[in-house]
């Protein structure tokens, strides 16, 4: 056990690659309590920047600033009467949230945090990732007619049709994307040599633009672009998010396929849908943004840039830490706000405590050398860039809820088939007849 | 005054629902009946829709109406003139000063007597007021139930300066009863004119706002283009008056048609749609709050001074007649028909609704839509309950 | 042992192709899909079918195919379901449920099944003789791109299959739009 | 106008004017003709309002009032009739299907019939309600208690 554990350490696969099923669950622990974490910020953050955007402060009560919020919430719904109705189909009404809840996390053992920093290199990685993710609309779908009422049947109908629509938009932007994989050559046109074959590994399709110096985004611009735009709708309309939320549309059916949900199996939708929304963002970062590749690899190359880049998370932590600390000498001086301003103040230490953590790793594993600091450092990097091109996507999730009204279905399905579709199509031949014309 | 313009027949009568098919198997035949309401985030309040589906598409609905139903006509038949008088701002509670202003003006009528000129620019500049409220209202729910949660946030912003000023008028903010038969019981607090230009000067770019959010929103033009069409001629002949009937472009305003208050000494348009769609009839209601607030800027600048209520006997006691007096109301034609026997109650209150008879519009002008229309279409037409069940 | 995972073994990797692993989900994919026939609702059923699709996809995965298996999961458990799920979902469950199974052809495939149960079980006593014995371990990732040359061809040179492959392609295009024009009644 | 009508229908047409407001005062009998008439050949294309007032002292114990304004000559009038309780009048959905849900509300409240409506039945107060409440011999404080008991589980709405 202990010989399997350290063996691991000195190696650069993932743990499913070097066979090391220990260190697999390990990570498949660190992804799930990460991603829990992250579903918890994302609920807070959704819901103070949704106010922010509409003149409102959002919580405030539980916790400063309302951070204890999304706690509080989970304590409530795990605490709320689950209902079934007498109608319902009792097994599949159980079932589903479930099937929902587990095609999302599947889906993040091929999500590459880092080269080595994933659970598997599966070298379907791409497909498995749409294959399981596109299982999750079977939980909403199999809800809406557990349910055995109108409203979630309408939900899931209009799920069901949506996915198929979307689905294949999708699919056809991920194949021009895992096409410009097969290239070499550096830079936005520059190909040469005989194309090799291409690769539909996570850790592949990253390290090919690596080899490429370019993010897929900019490749052949603007045809690596428009797909990545298809990509980025199509997301929205797979993972049910504003605009596309038809399947839970409250103003028409009143919540869509989890009217009849309450309490702990409800939260387990939320859970799914959030967890969705990150793996569907991982997916558009790995195939067009360059995954955990930090920004100007090429341009500012060195072992001083390096470690300059090496400082953001550090300085991305003292940041935060630095707001809330501010936040806490602006509290107002009134003792109600006693409790709340100690609980800042040592939130906003906590954080600091962990950028100075970051801070030192950076400095002390800044050489080049295969030290542990060195490459814990170097994990942290990855890691840190990935997740932060991932965070401006859930970002934009908020934004476009907060700005957009809904579609309606008929306009969505033609939007998916008569828009996005015929585009997708257009986009994948020209990039074939680009990537051999070019080379 | 132009003449309906579009000649589409209308059905020669708005059919029901076969509701009492015999246990038909909705589900094989691909027919489902939903019930839309009385709970239902999108109908406004106790709404009930009936509808028939082919999958989404409506074939046809039903209201089923009386929720709210308190007999208003009927407690005014047991109370005093004057004692009847709050209780019309508890019709539509979103314009409760439009209502004040019409029954009020009502009994003046049957009594022959007039406002004082003070009086009547303090009641064009509340009435005018709570129109730009009810259509800032009518707007943030309107663009909530299509799905754009922001403007609600927005026009909720800035209806709170308005209610500030009713606040500040009256004493109350939503149910104001801030109009007495005879004139006003309140004058002016120090400082109102004021009040009220910085409300202008506050609120110009604030509808800009809400537009730039929505009117060339891509969105927003797919969802409401096309969407509920009522034609002049439907219109007309389903009684659909207001912005409703203006968007479907009868330049109709009882304001200019047939002037009441001292609406005859301002200058100001009727906006009026071509398409009679949904979003003509959000234009036509932006466009009415810009020109609300011309009133506004030219009935503050010009209050005159002196009494604010005519000379009206103690007890009021309206000589034996009737009487028929409609204003417009933010949603339509707001009428009220009292019938005095001579005595200080009122023989009979008839009021005429606007909420009530435009929600009868809703069945043609969803029919063959999808349910999100449904939901469009109860928005756009802008009902209160309160009013529609009295 | 299997020699392909003899193989893998000697590669350095942990053997996943377990017999436990096998049994495991051979035994899924007939329990689920023996629920699929018995169940008197048709969503159990789907959903019974969605679990066997699922674990052949596995049986896929450990004969080291891959791309096979995501393709079985993309588009079997997939779209084709939850096309399924939305037709079933329109169905009155409360008559089916009180119908009787409208297959009275039991014999008949009591029958068939019997035979392919003869054919495994000579494929299983004469399997030597006819299959080969050892397969020459595929190094990962190859599976696909063998896919990939049987059916376009390698440096210029037609597939095996290209032919084949694009007819079917046609056929299947020539469906969709029959398919479109059926149910379409105005274009 | 008035005058055209009155030398066609006799001295079924009375036209009055209280407080600048015309109305005309039509015998029962004329109601539907005259309605039709007003729409087609005087553009009173808009039916404002249908109602009704009781006087339970007198022998037609209703008034039914139709409200009528016309687009193009901006004029409004009332035409009124009286009829006897339990009598019944042509309904005007035909002529204005505005009139539909004004007709079930005075049904609803007044309980007089109209006929040739294609679904009178209650608007406001529940289907099975027992009562007319706008009649005067209607108490205000009067429910329909069984009513009440038996869809609510209550003693009384009040």
């Amino acid at each position: 056990m202990l010989t399997s554990f350290m063996s691991y350490l000195g190696s650069t696969m993932t743990p499913g690659q070097a066979g090391n099923q220990l260190w697999a669950l390990i990570y498949v622990l660190i992804i799930f309590a990460g991603v829990s974490v992250a579903v918890i910020c994302m609920n807070w953050i959704e819901r103070k920047a949704l106010a922010h955007f509409q003149i409102r402060l959002g919580p405030m009560r539980v916790g400063p600033h309302g951070l204890m919020q999304p706690f509080a919430d989970a304590l409530k719904l795990m605490l709320k009467e689950d209902i079934i109705p007498a109608e319902a189909d009792q097994f599949v009404f159980w079932v589903a949230p479930l099937i929902g809840l587990l095609a999302a996390f599947t889906v993040y053992t091929v999500i590459p945090f880092g080269p080595s920093q994933a659970v598997s290199d599966m070298n379907i990685g791409i497909l498995f990732m749409l294959g399981v993710s596109s299982l999750g609309v079977l939980g909403i779908v199999v809800a809406g007619w557990a349910s055995n009422s109108h409203y979630p049947l309408m939900g899931a109908l209009r799920s069901s049709a949506q996915m198929v629509s979307y689905e294949v938009a999708m699919g056809l932007a991920v194949v021009s994307a895992v096409l410009l994989t097969s290239l070499h050559g550096i830079g936005i046109y520059g190909v040469t040599g005989n194309g090799d074959t291409g690769t539909l590994s996570m850790i592949g399709i990253v390290q090919a633009q690596q080899e490429q110096h370019v993010w897929f985004i900019f490749k052949f611009f603007p045809l690596g672009l428009i797909a990545f735009v298809i990509f980025a709708i199509a997301m929205v309309a797979e993972v049910n998010r504003a605009p596309f939320d038809l399947a839970e549309a409250e103003s028409e059916l009143t919540a869509g396929f989890h009217t009849e949900y309450s309490g702990l199996r409800w939260s387990l939708f939320m859970l799914a849908e959030y967890a969705a929304m990150i793996a569907v963002s991982s997916i558009a970062v790995t195939l067009w943004l360059g995954g955990w590749v930090r920004p100007f690899p090429n341009l500012l190359q060195g072992t001083a840039w390096d470690f300059i880049f090496s400082l953001f998370p550090g300085l991305t932590f003292l940041g935060l830490a630095g707001v809330a600390l501010l936040g806490t000498v602006r509290m107002p001086s009134h003792s109600f706000f006693k409790i709340q301003k100690i609980g800042l103040g040592v939130f906003g230490m906590l954080l600091g405590s962990l950028a100075l953590l970051l801070l030192v790793i950076a400095i002390a594993g800044r050489s080049a050398d295969m030290s542990l600091a060195a490459r814990f450092n170097e994990g942290i990097g990855y890691v840190y860039w990935f997740v932060l091109k991932v965070a401006v996507f859930m970002y934009l999730f908020i934004w476009y809820r907060a700005t957009w009204p809904r579609y309606r279905f008929d306009q969505l399905m033609s939007v998916g088939w008569k828009v996005l579709l015929p585009i997708s199509l257009g986009v994948l031949m020209l990039t074939a007849v680009v990537g051999v014309l070019v080379k | 005054m132009s003449s309906p313009v579009n000649d589409k027949t209308l059905p020669n009568a708005v059919s029901n629902l076969d509701l009492e098919a015999p246990d038909k198997p909705y589900l094989d035949s691909n027919e489902l009946i939903i019930n839309m309401g009385p709970q239902h985030p999108a109908t406004h309040g106790v709404l009930r829709v009936i509808l028939k589906l082919d999958g989404e598409k409506v074939l046809g609905t039903e209201c089923v109406i009386g929720y709210l139903h308190r007999g208003v006509e009927k407690i005014a038949e047991n109370r005093t003139y004057t004692m009847f008088n709050p209780y019309v701002d508890r019709m539509d509670y979103c314009a409760a000063v439009s209502n004040g202003l019409g029954y009020c003006e009502a009994v003046e009528k049957l009594m022959n007597v007039e406002a004082p000129a003070r009086a009547q620019y303090i009641r064009v500049i509340l009435t005018e007021l709570n129109r730009i409220a009810s259509h800032q209202l009518w707007l943030g729910t309107h663009a909530l139930d299509i799905g754009a949660m922001t403007p609600l946030f927005y026009t909720f912003r800035d209806r709170e300066e308005i209610l500030k000023i009713f606040e500040k008028y009256c004493g109350a903010r939503l149910t104001t009863h801030a109009f007495r038969i005879g004139g006003c019981q309140y004058e002016t607090y120090a400082g109102f004119e004021k009040d009220v230009t910085n409300f202008l000067t506050f609120f110009a770019p604030k509808i800009d706002e809400y537009e730039t959010l929505l009117t060339t929103n891509r969105i927003w033009l797919e969802r409401t283009k096309n969407v509920g069409v009522i034609s002049a001629k439907d219109a007309i002949a389903l009684g659909v008056t207001g912005p409703v009937l203006r968007a479907s472009g009868v330049k109709w305003d009882i304001r200019k048609a047939l002037p009441y208050a001292n609406y005859s000494k301002f200058d100001f348009e009727i906006p009026i749609g071509t398409n009679g769609d949904t979003y003509d009839r959000y234009l036509v209601r932006m466009m009415e709050m810009r020109q609300s607030m011309r009133i506004i800027e030219q009935a503050v600048g010009g209050i005159p001074e002196g009494p604010i209520m005519g000379k009206v006997p103690k007890v009021i006691k309206p000589p034996v007649g009737e009487i028929y007096h409609s204003i417009e109301a933010p949603k339509g034609e707001l009428g009220y028909f009292i019938v005095s026997d001579g005595s200080t109650q009122p023989y009979r209150v008839r009021v005429r609704p606007p909420s009530f008879v435009n929600l009868q519009a809703l069945d043609i002008m969803v029919r063959g839509a999808l349910v999100a229309d449904v939901v469009a279409v109860i928005g756009t037409i802008d009902i209160v309950l309160g009013e529609v069940d009295r | 042992m299997n020699p392909a995972i003899n193989t893998a073994v000697n590669a350095g990797m942990t053997p996943v192709a377990t017999p436990f692993f096998f049994y495991m989900l051979a035994g899924l994919a007939v329990l689920s899909g023996l629920a699929v026939i018995t169940r008197r609702n048709a969503v159990h059923s789907a959903l019974a079918l969605i679990v066997t699709l699922l674990s052949v996809a596995g049986l896929y995965l450990m004969l080291y195919a891959p791309f096979v298996a995501g393709v079985q999961i993309i588009v079997y458990a997939g779209g084709i379901m939850v096309l399924f799920l939305f037709v079933i979902m329109l169905v009155n469950i409360d008559r089916t449920l009180k119908e009787r199974s409208f297959n009275h052809m039991w014999p008949i495939g009591l029958v068939a099944s019997c035979l392919l149960l003869a054919m495994f079980m000579g494929a299983f006593s004469k399997g030597r003789a006819l299959f080969v014995d050892r397969m020459i371990p595929l190094p990962e990732g190859s599976n696909t791109q063998m896919i990939a040359d049987k059916l376009y061809g390698q440096a210029g040179r037609m597939g095996e299959y290209t032919f084949a492959f694009e007819i079917a392609s046609l056929l299947l295009l020539v469906a969709i739009l029959g398919a479109v024009i059926m149910t379409k009644k105005k274009i | 106008m008035v005058e055209k009508y009155k030398s066609q229908y006799g001295s079924g047409i009375d036209a009055l004017t209280y407080l600048g407001q015309n109305y005309l005062s039509v015998d029962r009998s004329l109601i539907p003709d005259l309605l039709r008439l007003l729409r087609d050949e005087e553009q009173f294309d808009y039916c404002v309002d249908v109602t009704a007032v009781h006087y339970p002292k007198r022998e037609k114990q209703f008034d039914v009032l139709w409200i009528l304004y016309s687009f193009a000559r901006n004029e409004r009038i009332r035409v009124k009739t009286q009829i006897a309780d339990g009598a019944s009048i042509s309904s005007a959905v035909s002529i204005w299907p505005t009139a539909n849900w004004l007709e079930r509300e005075v049904y609803d409240m007044f309980g007089i019939k109209f006929d040739g409506h294609p679904d009178l039945k209650r608007i406001l107060l529940p289907d099975g309600w027992k009562g007319h409440p706008l009649r005067k011999d209607y108490d205000i404080l009067l429910q329909d208690k069984e009513w009440v008991q038996i869809n609510l589980g209550i003693e009384s709405g009040q």
